[in-house]
């Protein structure tokens, strides 16, 4: 069944009967050319891109909870391609591409919403840096934009420029950063990887990796055995734990990160802003709640709610920032567990047991990574190569020395 | 989130920094292996669990403080000094 | 509709507000609710996506319908609910989410569209043409979404946050909240009673009844007068208990100012952080609409609301009153109405064998299947068997069972358990540590039952903290068995809601089941079922009941989705009180910081600290005017600048000189008393940490130098150095940044400056050298050390003489052509000298980078050592540290090219991280890292800066530009 | 050249009166840190009884005439009042930390709902009693508290901080002040 306005409005009219499912639910096969631990946002694009890109068909995605459950669905919706080492570059780039087809490709409205995100700086250094990141941008070919502070008040009119305790010099803006609907991400994916034929298997934990000489030959699950001549571990906030089974540790710290919505309001923030001197970054979703989160509570945590004190730090950025949001009331708080890596940026990569295949680590910016992520794993388990916008995502590169970290607060897994 | 300094008493989070696994505290001795420092650096057990991990008592006592807890229910059940620890 | 006799509202002090500018009186004690249906106002709001008309559904936070506007002075709060705001004289409430006026909502064309508006239909359409999303459709929607309006203004009330601890908090202070709070306020323990209401008594201010032979309220201000008069005892009223977190933490939402006109001052709301050894949740439970068409109409209320609005406001919201109920408490409510002389129109109770014996219509066996009325209730549809009939009203009272009041308990990740006995999920034990639900939040109705889990939650309570658990007597009280009632959804064509204040429908989750959105998340998310501002407090149990209806499966079985903290949505401006302005970070002021405002110059953050950017003189209209002077005054003369805020730590023990070798990349032990030595520091994964000097004051005795920026991070660095690898060492160090002033002194007049102050004319300081010296009567210290490639020295004099000392400098240099500098040209002075900052050293660069391998020492191990040494942190491949020069203007954070290159992420060979303009050499200059830099001094590369429209071809150089072998600093 | 003239933290600071608490300025003193090396326990102790004061326990202090000892870490006290006694070398690291923190005295019965506010930690005298002292932060600065009378709580922050702790505290009794009117 196709989507589309036409089709909205007969429904419509006929009492919204004939609406199909949107997947089925289809029983495990006892073997699959290529099983995908893991139902999150990642795991269902590289199932799709699995059937759509090299033709794998005879893939099941298996999920111990419900399609969309971990952070596709908690997160702060943001996606945009401001990153300025290479290797993340290239990637995140790739990403956004495919987010700007995302609607056609999937039959699907995931509501990507190029709205702008502006990166605030507070200080003639930060200036320098985020000039630096633009500029990496430009010359990749993405849109960046260097705003100084009457330029940020034209767009932002009510950001604090008086009184507030880092004073604004100005932005970068990434024209083409926005934001997406979050569920309908793993919704589209999950519909447009099952009308492929991919199976999706929901409330299917996986229990056990079976490797036998070295090579993956299925899985064991709360529904019983899989054979599976390819494995795909894509279960970020639990990657560890997954990994163990096959006998890895793995460069990964668990660590939540809190984000929060408030009530509905007419639209007030029509951009995703960044706070510079403080960790808080916000937009408004389409219903008209500003969503908008913070850093890590910063312990190693798997309990998917966080504590007091980043909550209050979040919400004294917002009122130092744009005290015009004070009055509005924060209607959640939830949070997401993040695989931390130690140099905040994510691994694609095969592993020690032929036929497994690891994506994890992907510190909290895996929302927009989604597209490129699975486009990638889906290359890297159909070819055994990696695909050349995640070849730097090594598991090795750790030991090796040749780290991608954005931050550059080095190797402790939770300053990212 | 509180947590019990041996020296300053029941305290909230806010007070502490969180550093990592106390695996940081077996530091690989000189001239060991690139993989035991990888390991030492990067790699963790990362449990679904109890853990333990590093904390300091940056607004309080400045004392670097090991905490037994547990990464799912939050329960903190032991907090001891890592000045304090056998064999430090 | 008032009833005279009835309610606890304030009589004798009447009140004047406004309603979307029409005046109304109301009495003190009202809600905005219940004064407008006292004026017989039911119409106070829209819903958010059909903009249908709808009036109050509660009375209380769980409100879904009646939001408005609340407008001040100066600004205005969206989203309050009219059940919850009390009226105070002056009170402008303002209806919202509407096009036109709140009776002609324009918008309301939505409800015509409904068919096309179906769960989730958005997902399925505006795909076409795809720039139509961002130009089109999305504003579009934008602009019908969202509820009330924020003005855009600064919030400049005032708020709160605050502590407190207490052994016992007691959450809700009804019956079962009571008894806990006397139970153990009588055994001595520290009690916090909250209650989100103005007064103390919960349901018993509503239900009326009877406690220990007398009136419910009676024994209630009796318990609360004890109460009141306990040392040990804290009532917090207004207040809310907001969010459960973890050992023992509450959040908290205090109303202070919100029910008054504003004062100055006066918080509007303070968001408490309750520290609670154990705690009773008390918090009653919330009665359930139910689902039947077009049951969302404004006089359509709970049967609790009608009787709260009858009881405690002697309010009633219409003429002609039907009840929708099968319990004791509709029928109670009918006598209590027919008691008042108000009109029972007939209770319509779904239980066919319930007696009929009442002084109204009772229809048994019957349910509501539809109403009418445009912008209120006018009739309903009444089914009995197979025949239909209307009946006209204008207030239906509808009860679909109870919830107990559970969320807190959710919010530590518990699951609440399905109690079939009672047709309701009731809190899972334990689920959140310390503490237990007790009343009816833990499923016991009865009053009895409140009060008697109200004292055995407070006496476990006691009883594990170790305090003697008094005996109380229960007192008597009514004890009727939980009827369990489950009528979540009635049979019948039409619309139906569950989750009001979202606008979704019996059908939207029939529709989310028959699509396979299955799970009760996926259903959840897809119809947004339960993310409106009541969170799904009205909604959630009877949403997934339809849905286990909807799938065959049984309510267990389908799970519930959770509830998330706050319990009521809590203002940015509450939870970030003291955020507003500077105090999101404290000032930090050098004891030079009136002296540098006193010669107008511009103050910069530096972290924390405030530094001036420089000190203008007359007819100098830019910064870099005064900049290049400074520079050359530096050079040809003396210039003196504050650099107090470099960290200080003070190292002393017989392993001093030991623990610096390890935490420096460079040997310390080897360095003589008196001289000063210039260290580098990594982190442990080897990238370049901090830098600064150490000085060694005595043998056993070092004064170490970090970075303003670094200060705070070497000092837990150190810290943790020495408690986990060397705690038995012979070592105690401490900041001393706070106890010295600092200030350098540099320029070929340096020596000159100082000699004209010092108490003794300056011996020989060799560079790098130190000496302690008198000055003023004082003991400073004297460093001869240069962060600007002159003769300099930095003295240090404790913080008390720094702004007397500063002063002295000034006045001192000026004579000498010199004077303050400030931090734009120390910035210019540093970039001649090619030092580097925390520009260059930003995380990712290792000693290799900067050039610095060479103070690695090889003879011994240090922090970071073996980790610099992986394979991809040296070598020709890594971006190295080199100048460029240009007579063209430079920028920082611009990339480097080869020339004729194609410009693309292929060719990119480095960026650029400080530049200047340098005064002392005539032209542009720049510290960069370049690939294989150092192999290419003397090469040219092409600067790129696309964001600032520069394109530069400059020369590779080394990044000492001036007096690369030092002789002015040694000079 | 004349002498330097010292600077007082607080100079020129009135103390004020809201809502019956009295917020006042304390005057400089000599402040020094003793930090005992390991074993320098037994060599310090003989030293500090010179002035009368034993080492005081984890979150406690002691005086002797105008003088004190506070606990300020493990193994460590700020010596308040007097310069440090000779004999400590080699026991202890001594270090100046005079005119390094500014310190205010907070008096009155709501003293400590008052510091509520800004503290997270109960400084009603039930749990922080006659002889109190604790390192603990005051909003985002770290803090020096001691009690100091039954209604009396002192308060030490790093000197450059002085003048955002004198305002976060004339703020919370501005707000406590506006409480008081309107209560009841």
């Amino acid at each position: 069944m196709r989507y589309s306005g036409l089709k909205v409005l007969t429904e419509g009219l006929f009492g919204n009967k004939g609406w199909k499912p949107a997947w089925r639910d289809p029983a495990p096969k006892a073997e699959y050319d290529a099983i995908v631990i893991g139902g999150g946002g990642h795991g269902l694009s590289t199932a799709y891109y699995l059937a759509k890109n090299h033709k794998l068909t005879n893939v099941a995605v298996l999920e111990k909870g419900y399609l969309g459950g971990g952070n596709v669905g908690r997160n702060t919706t943001i996606v945009r391609a401001n990153y300025f080492l290479p290797g993340n570059q290239e990637f995140y780039s790739h990403s956004l591409k495919l987010w700007e087809g995302l609607e056609a490709e999937l039959n699907y409205n995931v509501m990507h919403s190029q709205r702008g995100l502006i990166n605030l700086f507070h200080s003639d250094g930060q200036r320098d840096a985020f000039a630096r990141r633009g500029n990496a941008m430009v010359t990749l070919g993405d849109d960046a934009v260097l705003l100084d502070r009457e330029g940020v008040r034209e767009l932002l009119p009510w950001l604090d420029f008086e009184q507030t305790r880092f004073p604004i010099y100005g932005g970068l803006l990434h024209p083409r950063g926005g934001t997406a609907r979050h569920d309908a991400v793993a919704w589209g994916y999950a519909r447009a990887g099952d009308r492929r034929g991919v199976d999706l298997i929901q409330n299917c934990e996986v229990t056990g990796i079976d490797i036998e000489g070295g090579r993956v030959v299925g899985v064991q699950t709360t529904r019983g055995a899989i054979r599976a001549k390819k494995v795909g571990i894509v279960v970020a906030g639990r990657s560890s734990q997954v990994a163990a089974m096959a006998g890895m540790r793995l460069p990964i710290e668990s660590h939540v990160l809190q984000a929060f919505v408030t009530e509905g309001l007419k639209p007030v923030i029509d951009h995703v802003i960044s706070f510079g001197m403080g960790h808080f970054y916000i937009s408004q979703s389409d219903k008209g709640g500003l969503v908008f989160g913070g850093d890590l509570d910063f312990y190693a945590s798997y309990a998917a709610r966080g504590n007091l004190p980043m909550v209050e730090h979040v919400m004294e950025a917002g009122m130092t920032l744009m005290p015009m949001i004070g009055r509005a009331r924060v209607l959640r708080s939830w949070g997401g567990i993040m695989d931390m890596s130690p140099d905040g940026s994510p691994i694609i990569d095969k592993t020690h047991v032929e036929g497994l295949y690891l994506d994890c680590g992907w510190n909290y910016g895996g929302f927009k990574a989604v597209p490129a992520s699975g486009w990638c794993m889906a290359h890297l388990m159909a070819t055994d190569q990696p695909h050349d916008v995640a070849r730097r995502f090594r598991l090795d590169r750790f030991r090796t020395g040749h780290l991608l970290d954005e931050e550059g607060t080095g190797s402790q897994h939770n300053l990212h | 989130m509180r947590l019990t300094c041996p020296l300053c008493g029941d305290r909230d989070r806010r007070e502490f920094h969180y550093y990592g696994s106390d695996a940081y505290l077996d530091r690989p001795a000189e001239g060991a292996a690139p993989a035991a420092w990888d390991d030492y650096l990067h790699n963790r057990d990362n449990p679904a669990g109890l853990t333990k991990d590093l904390w300091y008592h940056e607004q309080g006592c400045a004392q670097w403080l090991v905490v037994t807890r547990n990464t799912v229910t939050h329960e903190v059940s032991a907090v001891e000094l890592v000045a304090g620890r056998a064999g430090a | 509709m008032r009833i005279e006799g009835k309610g606890l509202i304030d009589r004798a002090h009447p009140v004047r507000f406004s309603f979307d500018g029409t005046s109304y009186g109301g009495y003190r004690g009202d809600t905005l609710a219940s004064a407008l249906l006292a004026n017989g106002v039911r119409l106070m709001g829209r819903s958010f996506k059909y903009h249908r008309p709808r009036g109050p559904l509660t009375a209380g936070s769980e409100e879904p319908n009646a939001l408005v506007e609340i407008h001040g002075k100066t600004n205005q709060t969206p989203n309050v609910r009219a059940t919850v705001q009390e009226i105070f004289d002056g009170l402008e409430a303002r209806s919202q989410n509407r096009l036109g006026s709140l009776k002609y909502d324009l918008l309301e064309v939505n409800d015509l569209l409904a068919p096309f508006f179906s769960a989730g239909f958005y997902y399925k359409t505006f795909m076409w043409p795809r720039a139509f999303w961002e130009s089109v459709y999305e504003p579009m929607i934008r602009r019908a979404a969202g509820l009330g309006r924020l003005s855009g203004k600064h919030d400049e009330g005032a708020y709160e946050k605050a502590w407190a601890w207490c052994d016992l908090l007691v959450i809700g202070a009804g019956p079962a909240g009571l008894m806990a709070a006397l139970t153990a306020a009588r055994a001595g323990a520290q009690v916090i009673l909250a209650d989100e209401t103005p007064i103390l008594g919960g349901r018993l201010a509503s239900d009326g009844g009877m406690i220990g032979g007398e009136p419910a309220l009676v024994w209630a201000a009796a318990v609360e007068a004890e109460l009141r008069s306990l040392p040990n005892v804290r009532i917090m009223t207004r207040t809310t208990i907001t969010g459960a977190y973890d050992n023992g933490t509450y959040g908290a939402l205090e109303r202070v100012g919100l029910h008054r006109p504003a004062k100055a001052n006066l918080p509007r709301e303070c968001f408490w952080r309750i520290v609670a050894r154990r705690a009773v949740l008390a918090a009653g439970a919330m009665e359930r609409p139910v689902a039947f068409p077009d049951n969302d109409r404004p006089g359509i209320m709970l049967t609790s609301a009608v009787r709260t609005y009858l009881n405690r406001y002697g309010v009633v919201p219409g003429q002609r009153i039907t009840i929708f109920d099968g319990s004791e408490t509709g029928r109670a409510l009918a006598r209590e109405l027919m008691a008042a002389g108000v009109q029972v129109a007939g209770i319509i109770d779904p239980r066919p064998d319930a007696s009929s014996l009442e002084d109204c219509p009772v229809h048994l066996g019957a349910e509501v299947v539809g109403s009418r009325g445009r912008l209120g209730l006018s009739g309903i549809t009444v089914r009995k068997g197979a025949e239909t009939f209307e009946v006209e009203t204008d207030c239906l009272a509808i009860s679909g069972g109870w919830n107990p009041t559970l969320h807190l308990t959710c919010h530590m990740n518990g699951r609440p358990r399905w109690a079939e006995d009672l047709m309701a999920f009731v809190p899972m034990e334990g689920a959140v540590p310390g503490l237990v639900a007790a009343g009816a939040a833990a499923g016991r109705f009865s009053t009895h039952g409140a009060l008697a889990g109200g004292q055995a939650a407070a006496q476990g309570a006691l009883a594990d903290l170790g305090f003697k658990v008094p005996d109380i007597a229960l007192p008597e009280a009514e004890d009727a068995p939980c009827q369990p009632r489950a009528l979540w959804a009635v049979a019948a064509e039409g619309r139906a809601w569950v989750d009001f204040a979202n606008d979704v429908t019996t059908k939207d989750v029939r529709l989310a089941a028959q699509e396979n959105y299955r799970s009760v998340e996926h259903m959840k998310r897809y119809t947004t079922q339960g993310m409106a501002p009541d969170q799904g407090k009205n909604s959630n149990v009877a949403a997934l009941a339809v849905l286990a209806d909807a799938t065959g499966r049984s309510i267990p079985e389908t799970g519930i989705t959770t509830f998330r903290p706050p319990y009521v949505p809590v203002s940015i401006a509450a939870m970030g009180a003291g955020g507003r302005g500077a105090g999101f970070a404290p000032q930090r002021l050098m004891t030079s910081d009136q002296a540098s405002r006193d010669r107008m110059a511009p103050m910069i953050e530096a972290g924390l600290w405030y530094r001036p950017s420089y000190f203008p003189k007359p007819g100098e209209t830019t910064w870099k005017e005064a900049c290049d002077r400074e520079v050359m005054m530096v050079r040809n003369a003396v210039g003196v600048a504050d650099v107090s805020t470099l960290g200080k730590i003070d190292i002393q023990g017989r392993d001093a000189a030991r623990f610096l070798d390890l935490v420096y990349t460079n040997t310390f032990s080897t360095l003589p008393v008196g001289r000063v030595r210039y260290g580098l520091m990594l982190r442990e994964d080897g990238m370049v940490l901090d830098d600064g000097t150490s000085a060694r004051l005595g043998e056993n005795h070092f004064l170490m130098t970090t970075t303003t920026a670094a200060a705070g991070l070497v000092m837990r660095h150190l810290d943790f150095v020495h408690q986990a690898f060397c705690a038995d060492w012979d070592l105690r160090f401490i900041s001393v940044t706070e106890s010295w002033a600092q200030f350098a002194v540099a320029g070929p007049k340096a020596r000159a400056l100082l000699n004209s102050m010092l108490d003794a004319p300056l011996g020989d300081v060799p560079f790098m050298g130190l000496a302690s010296v008198p000055v003023g009567g004082v003991e400073a210290r004297l460093f001869r050390i240069s962060f600007s490639g002159e003769e300099g020295y930095e003295i240090a004099v404790p913080t008390r003489y720094g702004e007397a000392l500063f002063r002295d400098l000034l006045a001192r240099a000026e004579t000498m052509g010199g004077g303050p500098y400030g931090m734009e040209a120390l910035n210019v002075l540093r970039i001649e000298k090619g030092f580097v900052t925390h520009a260059e050293i930003h995380g990712r660069v290792t000693a290799f980078d900067i050039g610095m391998a060479k103070i690695v020492s090889a003879k011994k191990d240090c922090i970071g050592k073996a980790a610099s040494q992986r394979p991809g942190l040296s070598g020709p491949e890594r971006q190295q540290l080199v100048g460029l020069r240009s007579f063209a203007p430079l920028t920082a954070g611009a990339h480097l090219f080869r020339p004729g290159a194609v410009i693309g992420q292929a060719a990119d060979e480095g960026y650029s991280t400080s530049t200047c303009w340098s005064p002392t050499l005539n032209c542009w200059l720049a510290l960069a890292f370049l690939t294989d830099g150092r192999a290419r001094l003397g090469e040219q590369v092409r600067l790129v800066d696309h964001l600032r429209g520069k394109d530069v071809v400059c020369d590779v150089c080394d990044p000492v530009f001036l007096d690369p072998d030092g002789g002015r600093m040694r000079a | 050249m004349p002498e330097l003239i010292a600077k007082e933290a607080w100079q020129g600071q009135a103390a004020v009166t809201r809502a019956g608490l009295v917020l006042a300025p304390l005057q400089d003193r000599p402040i020094w840190s003793v930090a005992l090396f390991p074993g320098g326990a037994d060599g310090a102790a003989t030293a500090l009884e010179s002035l009368g004061l034993g080492f005081p326990e984890p979150n406690r202090w002691v005086s002797a005439a105008e003088v004190r000892l506070v606990w300020t870490g493990r193994a460590q006290a700020f010596l308040m009042g007097a310069e440090p006694p000779a004999g400590l070398a080699g026991h202890a690291a001594v270090t100046d930390q005079s005119g390094g923190w500014a310190g205010v005295s907070l008096s009155g019965p709501a003293g400590p709902e008052a510091l509520a506010r800004l503290v997270p930690v109960d400084l009603r005298p039930g749990s922080f009693p006659a002889g109190a002292a604790i390192r603990a932060p005051v909003n985002h600065m770290s803090a020096v508290i001691l009690r100091t009378g039954p209604e009396t709580v002192e308060v030490w922050v790093f000197r450059s901080m002085a003048r955002t702790l004198w305002h976060e505290l004339t703020e919370v009794l501005a707000r406590f002040e506006a409480r008081a009117t309107v209560a009841g």
